[in-house]
């Protein structure tokens, strides 16, 4: 098996509250490859990005804790010193944050934070950076690179300031981007421009992407594979056909059909009962969704739950997927398409 | 039975500017928009971000100005009133606030903020009152124990409950939601969009469903109109609207929708690209030379579109 | 060195009742020169320390002035004609002599030939005319068109334009003036204006825009030992010698005057940053410990006293009257006087720099203070006796005394703020009346600024039934200007037929005769210690520290300033 | 822009106007005149004290003499200071420039120390730099300015004796020259060194919230993702950000300013205004009073137009047309 | 019968910390605060149940032969000046002192309040007015014109002082509730009241109000400290209080006597100390305030 862009090994990423460390992020392990975007969801808190920053090092490392390994083209970017990691950052690995606006500095032009970028990792001159900053807005779109260039973010809309992020995120060639919620505050017909932007960037220079969301449709949309997290834990992952075709763990299941969707109209959504358990109360033992599906009995739920490959590529946290069911408008148990033994 | 009707309905804020500060242009966040609600249906309004939809909705309201036009609510102008007038009218129409969490004081514990509307109209002893909290909280599935707790206690879709049963309590016959789940999680979205439509059928409420997400409102709503830039552009049925959308600026909207479906994802991406291309083509012919979307025609006998 | 301290202190205050013993005012405390036996190095910078927390106004010239610290610096470079003696009369040893004639309604001075201007110009009788000319103008904007002024033949027409010239100033020649009177009074030996104003360098300058012209603002000159070289405005000037100084050369290079803050001044003393400084009482303790400095004091040309108000200034008439019957009995006004400790209060409060003031003519005037005067020594028996006596006893037994009429006797008194013990001794009164019945309040509850303070005493604001005044006697001793019937700076209202003509008599001509004018103020003095409308309460020390290397610095009576004999036996002060 | 500027001092006009009015009223509604005290000299004549004023127009009525007065305001005339004998313009002038000077070394010091610690503390918060820098504000937050400048003056002045201890400049140096410069320098610094460091407080304070308030924004942490090492971050982003603020505060600084120096000018018989001011309100000189109070409400009103230009001009955000 | 017990039952429902809960509680986790609410509460008692015992004429009371005593059994703390028991008028003193701050702090606090809650709830014309208002007071140089008005006044006295100080002072506070409610009322809870037919002056007293309140304690405290230094600096330039009713600016002021600054300690350093102390308490309560309010807000 050739070498992953990244891989991602028993990451714990554990934040101190009243000095006591709790993972956010317990036990992840993903990989990445180069030309394939890699959706994680999952629903608000449940550490995606607590996950997407560790990968990048962003967390206030007075308060953070991160155990495992992040091998990154094979290089552990965990064992890097900080000087080191600026290496990577932007250079090898870029961001795209949710929301344009607060990531943006309000004082410096497009172009200053473009070519901020430009200035640690390349030896172009003032001029060449100039040039490039141009070159990359043009490429994301944006009408009037010129005039942009001098612009501050405020001045721009929110599509706008959205492709200007990516302008910078893109402006080394890095091969790997993390987008985390990047189109969440935008309408929807921005939204899907910016996918497609993001999407053709991606092809064209081959990149690895990871893409935060908790909107399912865009998973669908753009997504190769997809990590399902909840609580700090990979619970499922798989292609994306498999994921949206052969949904196994309950949480996949229930948030796949608590969607209201406009392709297909249902009288009633799925509820997922209760809530997502906070940090600090999080059970640190035992299947950590078994609270939220009270009627499977607690023996059905693994002790120590691990991932198993139910379909090649496909793989689910704890066995207790086995047990789950629908109800329809009658109370009848509605069984999918589920793999019952491997 | 209609029972609310806007007709040519104007909201426009004034833009302060040059050099003592006089009123130098508007922003015209509503501009002459006319629709119906017919008792117990879920009306839709969709549209990006700035349309004017809250701005129709707090106009009905009554928390924003309204420049011109009229609010038949009950057979009385709402917008032609006098603040006394309208006093009795705010207890048929209520509304839900978009953000679970700011729309609860957070000073106040639950018995305080539900019966908030009880002590405005009617007198009650205490004991009276803390009993119809309860009441109302049960019915939004909270437990009675709840009423000395403070908002930050609950979760994002439990506030949103306990911000539907305040408007419950006056027994409206009206709710306008103004985006009710859009700062909610999924699971919670279902959680609260099952809820208002059990309310539905129990009370029997009409709703003013504002949101932006359009498989929401394809869920919810019965009819549905797109606003763009303060004027509607399209209103029908939600299936005509989805299936047959007439107007450049809808076909983009639902074309924008990204789909579920794996497998529909080279489809869809087609179409989209498909859909710009037409926009930008026949954006002229869909507006004015000002961009302003023209006046509704109907197509059909639900069906309204702004055609020149 | 530092004045004797043979007054033992903590004394108890328990009064003698017996009889006082004719008071020996102790003007001896400090001696009034310095002593220096080591040899003057020639030449010197002297650091004179003006104290003062503000900047000093510069508007340095006599005839304009009003503030002390502007005649701080005016010392150094100008001065009168006329020198005067220890009590303030003139004498002949000034700039100028003089002569009196016509029954002494005219007075002749004769400038002396070598007196000049610090630009050359021979000061003449035409430069003394020329202040007379200003100051009688009305344009004039200082303080100095006064009684006297107006007491010279033709004055008020010319005051009123009437006339241009003064009738009354003839220049008889070059160098000699003569002013002439419409009434011989002796005052004129100890009040006439004798400075003259370099007619010449202010030539052009009119006479409304004097006091804020270059020539008086930036570089004003003068006749006196000293020239200023620099100045920044406020805060200091640089003198150097005046080599033509008419009494001789000075023995100083260089005079450097700068402002100390009050807080700062006995710091900068010690320090050696500055050779000499006035003390405040204040400061006294800590100047006292000082070894590179010499203390010498004088007694201040001031007094305080406690004041009763007596009546009104009926402003249309010009008249005081006497119509508050509230202190009418001359008794009960003793009674204060009496119940007062001001011994304890000048050792005490002021370590010794104040002492108990018998009469109000301040033995500054050492002809005309009487020390023979009794004045009212601490006798609370006798307080008390003395309001028994008018009928003001304590009819409802709360340790107050009520009036004869049984009603309750409150009095208000106001008192000012600014020196640091202020409050404490009016404190301190207001609890020593109490000790003897008198139930007094402190007007407002809090002392009065300068201004208030005066304020409600001219216009006789009813709230004040008695306060604690001080008077700064200039050096006139005619008392008139505060105790005559038409005087409103007689703020006791007191009118008395007595007084009237005691204060006539001592400026009729009769009074040219010492012995008599003596006599008459003595029995004036008499008069006011009897009838106590006002009670003097303390005389001062005014003392200052010089560094020990400072040579013949005397503050013997009113004599022109002797700076031009002050020399330094050491290039450097000393420091401690 | 230069619109703003001349509407804001459109709106200054009626302000001053009323200013005016109201100083002029509580000027006159003091007690005691500027020769009232001349009384204390009983050769003084009273007559001729009731000619001056008369001759001063202190006997007219206050509106007929307000009027009188602002007239000759408007032309830049103070009237004249009845106990300096000067036009008030010409006193005040020359205590003026010492004030200025001395405020402007004032603020050059306090934000010398201020923006250093205000960066200390929020980049470190809650490690023992910050503690320090937090402890050393708690103390100066709770020291009274005159407790202060007192002990310094005695401490610096006094007891080690490495600073003039009064006025603005050594009377022997000769005007121009560098050692003039020094002189005046020297003079200075003590007022503003303790002024500054009161004054420090509120700015270290103000930083160190908007620093910690910043870095916990998302734009830094965009700038780190691109590799901005983190010294940079903090001086091209988070810093620039922080002290837009505070650059702001500069033109309210000077209301401080003038407060502070009525303390320490006092301390220190440094001759500027807030001297002149406290010895003319003793003094009764009504037409210095007024022109000070005025001339530092010009100054105040000029002051919060200049922060509002150093926002618009440093914010972006806020461009006015 | 039935109801009553049905009501007690509900009452056994357990309640939510109420807002004075949390403040005890952060109290409780912060020794600094705890120690300095002890401290104040202490302080508080001690000055004002002693000055009560005390009379106030009797401390001034002028001994001259008890002047400058240094520290003894009978003077604990030393004589002044005016053989004036030191101990006395700190006592004295901080009562007065500390009554001013809380005078002017509650004066102004509740004129800024309400034009504060006035000009940020309704917004517009009366907005514009108590702004213009505000701006032009807060463009004169306040410590000039309270000294001006300090002379002007008759008969200063500790009332009259209050009154000159919050004349001036209101406008900060007004300005910081301004803006505050300016926030609160785009917050969609008064939206909402607003749809539910509550009265404006009820929003603005039951719904808006207790938002700002933290703002106002936090504020308030700061404030406290603040006008304590401001009268002992007025005193010490002779703008001050009488001498008769002392304050910690009186006994401070004496410093300015360069003898008692270096020599005589105990007159001037306690009544320091006490205002640093005070200041550093109520800054320290302020502060665990700040937090409480902002642990509230957090969770909300
Ligand atoms: N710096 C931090 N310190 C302490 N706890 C944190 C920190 N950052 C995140 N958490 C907690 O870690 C959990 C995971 O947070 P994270 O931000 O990764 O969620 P998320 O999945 O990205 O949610 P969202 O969709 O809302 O962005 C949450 O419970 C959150 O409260
Ligand atoms: N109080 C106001 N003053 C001035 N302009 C306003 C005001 N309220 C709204 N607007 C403007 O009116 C337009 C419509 O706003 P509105 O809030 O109704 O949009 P919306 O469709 O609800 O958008 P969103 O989806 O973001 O809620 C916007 O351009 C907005 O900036
Ligand atoms: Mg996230
Ligand atoms: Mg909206």
């Amino acid at each position: 098996m050739g070498e992953h862009l990244l891989e991602i090994k028993n990451l714990s990423t554990s934040f101190k509250i009243k000095d006591k460390y709790y993972a956010a992020v317990d036990d992840v392990s993903i990989t990445v490859n180069s030309n394939e975007i890699v959706a994680i969801v999952g629903e608000s808190g449940c550490g995606k990005s607590a996950l997407a920053l560790s990968i990048n090092r962003l967390h206030n490392s007075e308060r953070t804790k991160m155990d495992g390994k992040i091998l990154y083209k094979g290089k552990d970017v965990l064992s890097l010193s900080n000087a080191q990691m600026n290496k990577y950052r932007g250079k090898e690995i870029s961001m795209i944050f949710q929301e344009p606006l607060t990531a943006l500095n309000p004082l410096m032009t497009i172009g200053k934070q473009i070519e901020e970028s430009l200035s640690y990792h390349t030896d172009l001159s003032k001029n060449q950076r100039k040039d490039r900053a141009c070159e990359l807005l043009d490429q994301v779109g944006i009408p009037k690179p010129e005039l942009t260039y001098k612009q501050f973010p405020h001045e721009l809309s929110g599509g706008m300031r959205q492709r200007a992020m990516i302008a910078i995120a893109i402006a080394c060639n890095p091969s790997l981007i993390i987008a985390d919620e990047p189109t969440t505050a935008l309408d929807v017909t921005i939204q899907a421009q910016i996918l497609d932007l993001l999407k053709s960037i991606q092809e064209a220079n081959g990149m690895g992407v990871v893409l935060i969301t908790h909107d399912l449709s865009v998973v669908a949309e753009v997504a190769d594979r997809v990590v399902v997290m909840y609580a700090g834990q990979v619970i499922e992952t798989g292609t994306v056909d498999e994921i949206f075709n052969r949904p196994q763990h309950p949480y996949t299941r229930s948030l796949l059909n608590s969607v209201p969707t406009t392709t297909s109209v249902q009288n009633r959504l799925h509820v997922i009962e209760g809530v997502v358990p906070s940090l600090v109360n999080l059970p640190r033992k035992g299947c950590r969704f078994k609270g939220r599906i009270p009627w499977i009995e607690d023996g059905l739920h693994e002790e120590t739950p691990e991932l198993h490959e139910v379909f090649p590529g496909h793989h689910v946290r704890c066995t207790c997927y086995k047990h789950f069911y629908f109800k329809n408008a009658e109370g009848e148990e509605i069984n999918h398409d589920i793999a019952q033994s491997k | 039975m209609t029972l609310l009707r806007v007709n040519n309905l104007k909201v426009h804020f004034p833009v302060k500017g040059g050099f003592f500060k006089r009123v130098v242009g508007h922003v015209k966040a509503v501009d002459d928009v006319s629709f119906e609600l017919q008792a117990g249906e879920t009306y839709g309004l969709v549209g990006e971000s700035g349309s004017g939809k809250s701005t129709t909705g707090k106009a009905i309201m009554g928390l924003n100005k309204i420049t011109s036009g009229e609010v038949h609510f009950g057979g009385k102008d709402l917008a032609s009133l006098s603040r006394s007038e309208f006093k009795p009218y705010k207890k048929d129409i209520q509304m839900i606030f978009q953000d679970p969490y700011s729309s609860l004081n957070p000073k106040k514990r639950l018995i305080d903020i539900i019966s908030e509307p009880i002590r405005n109209f009617e007198r009650m002893s205490p004991t009276e009152e803390r009993r119809m909290v309860q009441e109302y909280l049960s019915k939004v599935g909270l437990p009675s124990d709840a009423i000395f707790k403070y908002p930050h206690e609950f979760s994002g879709g439990q506030r949103q409950r306990i911000g539907i049963a305040r408007a419950l309590t006056l027994k409206p016959k009206l709710i306008i939601a103004d985006e009710p789940v859009s700062a909610l999680d999924v699971s919670v979205q279902a959680q609260v969009l099952n809820f208002l439509q059990d309310l539905q059928k129990e009370f029997n409420l009409t709703y003013l469903f504002i949101g932006h997400d359009l498989g929401v409102i394809r869920h919810m709503c019965t009819r549905m109109g797109v606003m763009y830039r303060g004027r509607l552009v399209e209103e029908g049925t939600s299936d005509e609207i989805y299936e047959n959308p007439q107007h450049i600026y809808t076909k983009r909207l639902i074309a924008a929708i990204p789909d579920i479906r794996p497998e529909y994802r080279e489809q869809s991406v087609n179409f989209r690209r498909d859909v710009a291309k037409e926009y930008k083509e026949s954006y002229n012919t869909y507006f004015d030379k000002d961009g302003r979307a023209f006046d509704l025609q109907p197509v059909s006998n639900t069906h309204r579109v702004a055609l020149p | 060195a530092c004045g004797g301290n043979e007054e033992g202190s903590g004394k108890s205050t328990n009064g003698t009742p017996s009889g006082p013993p004719p008071k020996k005012v102790e003007t001896s405390k400090f001696s009034t020169s310095l002593k220096n036996d080591k040899d003057e190095v020639k030449g010197g910078t002297f650091t004179y320390g003006l104290v003062s927390d503000t900047p000093f106004e510069g508007v340095l010239n006599l005839a304009y002035y009003e503030g002390a610290p502007d005649a701080e610096v005016l010392q150094f470079f100008d001065e009168p004609l006329l020198e005067t003696d220890d009590n303030y009369i003139y004498n002949q040893d000034g700039a100028a002599t003089y002569e009196l004639s016509n029954e002494d309604k005219t007075i002749t001075l004769k400038i002396r030939d070598n007196v000049n201007w610090h630009n050359g110009d021979p000061v003449t009788a035409e430069d003394l005319e020329y202040a007379y000319e200003v100051i009688g103008n009305k344009k004039y904007t200082g303080p100095r068109y006064d009684a006297q002024m107006q007491g010279i033949e033709g004055m008020t027409e010319y005051h009123d334009g009437k006339a241009d010239k003064i009738s009354g100033v003839k220049v008889v020649d070059d160098k000699t003036i003569s002013i002439t009177f419409k009434e011989a009074n002796p005052s004129v030996l100890t009040g006439l204006w004798t400075t003259p104003l370099p007619k010449k360098y202010l030539a052009g300058i009119p006479i409304d825009k004097l006091d804020s012209s270059d020539q008086i603002r930036k570089n004003p000159i003068g006749f006196g030992p000293f020239k200023i070289k620099k100045m920044v405005p406020g805060e200091s000037v640089e003198f150097e010698r005046n080599d033509d100084y008419y009494r001789g050369k000075p023995k100083l290079d260089k005079v450097l005057l700068k402002v100390v803050n009050p807080a700062t001044a006995v710091a900068s003393l010690q320090k050696g940053d500055i050779d000499y400084a006035e003390i405040s009482a204040d400061s006294y303790e800590s100047a006292e410990k000082l070894k590179n400095i010499n203390i010498i004091g004088k007694t201040g040309l001031a007094y305080t006293y406690i004041g009763f108000k007596l009546g009104h200034y009926d402003t249309k008439n010009g008249v005081n009257v006497m119509d508050n019957p509230k202190f009418a009995d001359k008794r009960v006004r003793q009674a204060f006087g009496y119940a007062m400790d001001n011994k304890t209060v000048g050792e005490r409060f002021y370590k010794g720099l104040r002492f108990p003031a018998n009469t109000v003519i301040p033995p500054s005037f050492p002809k005309y203070h009487d020390d023979k005067v009794k004045g009212f020594d601490y006798d609370p028996e006798k307080a008390k006796k003395l309001l028994d006596e008018a009928g003001y006893k304590d009819t409802d037994g709360d340790g107050l005394r009520e009036d004869p009429d049984g009603k309750k006797f409150k009095i208000n008194f106001a008192s000012m703020s600014g020196g640091d013990i202020a409050e404490p001794l009016a404190k301190y009164y207001i609890q020593a009346w109490k000790a003897v019945g008198l139930d007094v309040q402190l007007l407002d509850g809090r002392l009065h600024e300068f201004n208030s303070f005066y304020d409600m005493l001219e216009k006789d604001d009813p709230k004040v039934d008695i306060y604690q005044g001080a008077w700064g006697t200039g050096s006139d001793p005619d008392p008139s200007g505060i105790w005559d019937k038409t005087a409103p700076f007689n703020y006791n209202r007191w009118v008395s037929d007595e007084n009237q003509k005691l204060l006539k008599e001592g400026i009729s001509p009769k009074a040219f005769d010492e012995k008599y004018r003596q006599d008459v103020y003595n029995k004036w003095q008499e008069l006011v210690a009897d009838e106590a409308p006002s009670i003097p309460t303390l005389y001062r020390f005014e003392i200052f520290g010089f560094n020990k290397r400072v040579k013949d610095y005397s503050l013997v009576g009113g004599k022109a300033d002797d700076w031009w004999k002050v020399s330094v036996t050491a290039d450097k002060p000393e420091t401690n | 822009m230069i619109k703003l500027i001349l509407r804001r001092i459109l709106i200054m006009i009626p302000q001053l106007f009323i200013v005016s009015i109201l100083v002029f009223c509580l000027a006159k509604a003091m007690p005691g005149d500027a020769l009232t005290g001349r009384a204390q000299n009983p050769n003084a004549d009273p007559a001729s004290i009731a000619e001056q004023r008369e001759k001063l127009g202190l006997n007219d009525a206050v509106p007929v003499q307000y009027v009188r007065w602002i007239k000759n305001v408007a032309q830049g005339d103070f009237g004249k200071s009845y106990t300096h004998k000067l036009p008030v313009t010409e006193i005040v002038g020359d205590r003026l420039v010492n004030t200025i000077w001395l405020g402007i070394l004032t603020l050059i010091l306090t934000y010398a120390l201020a923006i250093p610690m205000g960066i200390i503390s929020g980049r470190w918060n809650d490690r023992w730099p910050d503690k320090i820098v937090t402890g050393y504000n708690y103390l100066t937050f709770a020291t009274p300015l005159f407790i202060f400048a007192l002990v310094v003056l005695f401490l610096f002045g006094f007891k080690w004796d490495l600073f003039p201890t009064g006025g603005s400049i050594d009377p022997q140096v000769e005007s121009g020259t560098f050692a003039y410069f020094l002189s005046k320098i020297n003079h200075m610094i003590l007022p503003a060194f303790s002024q500054a460091l009161i004054a420090t407080t509120v700015t270290v304070q103000y930083l160190r919230n908007e620093i910690i308030e910043t870095k916990f924004k998302d734009f830094p942490r965009t700038a780190r993702s691109k590799g901005v090492p983190e010294s940079k971050v903090y001086s091209s982003h988070i810093l620039r950000n922080s002290l837009l603020p505070v650059a702001a505060f500069l033109g309210y600084e000077i209301t401080g300013v003038i407060g502070g120096a009525v303390f320490v000018e006092n301390i220190f018989s440094y001759p500027g205004i807030g001297q002149l001011f406290v010895s003319s309100i003793n003094l009764r000189d009504y037409s210095v009073v007024t022109a000070l109070v005025l001339m530092t409400s010009l100054a105040s009103l000029v002051g919060t137009l200049l922060s509002d230009m150093i926002l618009s001009w440093v914010d972006p955000r806020i461009r006015i047309e | 019968m039935e109801v009553v017990r049905k009501d007690a039952a509900i009452e056994k429902i357990e309640k939510s910390p109420s807002g004075f809960r949390i403040v005890w509680n952060e109290f409780k986790k912060d020794k600094l605060a705890m120690g300095s609410l002890i401290l104040l509460t202490l302080i508080l008692i001690a000055v004002y149940g002693v000055s009560v015992i005390l009379s106030q004429d009797e401390i001034v009371k002028i001994d001259f032969f008890a002047i400058y005593q240094e520290p003894s059994s009978y003077h604990w703390l030393g004589t002044d000046y005016g053989g004036r028991d030191i101990f006395g008028q700190l006592i004295i003193g901080t009562r007065n002192s500390f009554t001013i701050g809380l005078c002017i702090t509650l004066i102004t606090v509740f004129i800024g309040l309400t034009l504060g809650l006035l000009a940020g709830y309704f917004g517009g014309v009366v907005d514009n007015i108590i702004m213009r208002i505000i701006d032009f007071i807060l463009a004169l140089p306040f410590l000039m014109l309270v000294i001006v008005f300090v002379v002007v006044i008759p008969e200063f006295s500790i009332l009259n002082f209050i009154l000159i100080m919050s004349a001036f002072l209101w406008v900060g506070k007004a300005r910081l509730i301004r803006s505050k409610v300016l926030a609160e009322r785009e917050l969609d809870y008064v939206a909402a009241s607003q749809t539910l037919g509550t009265p404006h002056w009820k929003i603005i007293l039951f719904q808006i109000l207790p938002n700002v309140s933290s703002l106002i304690v936090v504020n308030f405290t700061l404030n406290l400290a603040g006008n304590i230094g401001i009268e002992s600096g007025l005193t010490y330039l002779g703008f001050g209080l009488p001498e008769s009713s002392p304050s910690l600016g009186t006994l401070v002021s004496y410093a300015s006597n360069p003898e008692v600054l270096q020599n005589k300690w105990w007159v001037w350093v306690p009544a320091s100390a006490m205002i640093l102390v005070l200041m550093l308490s109520i800054n320290f309560i302020g502060q665990a305030l700040n937090r409480a309010a902002d642990a509230r807000q957090r969770k909300a």
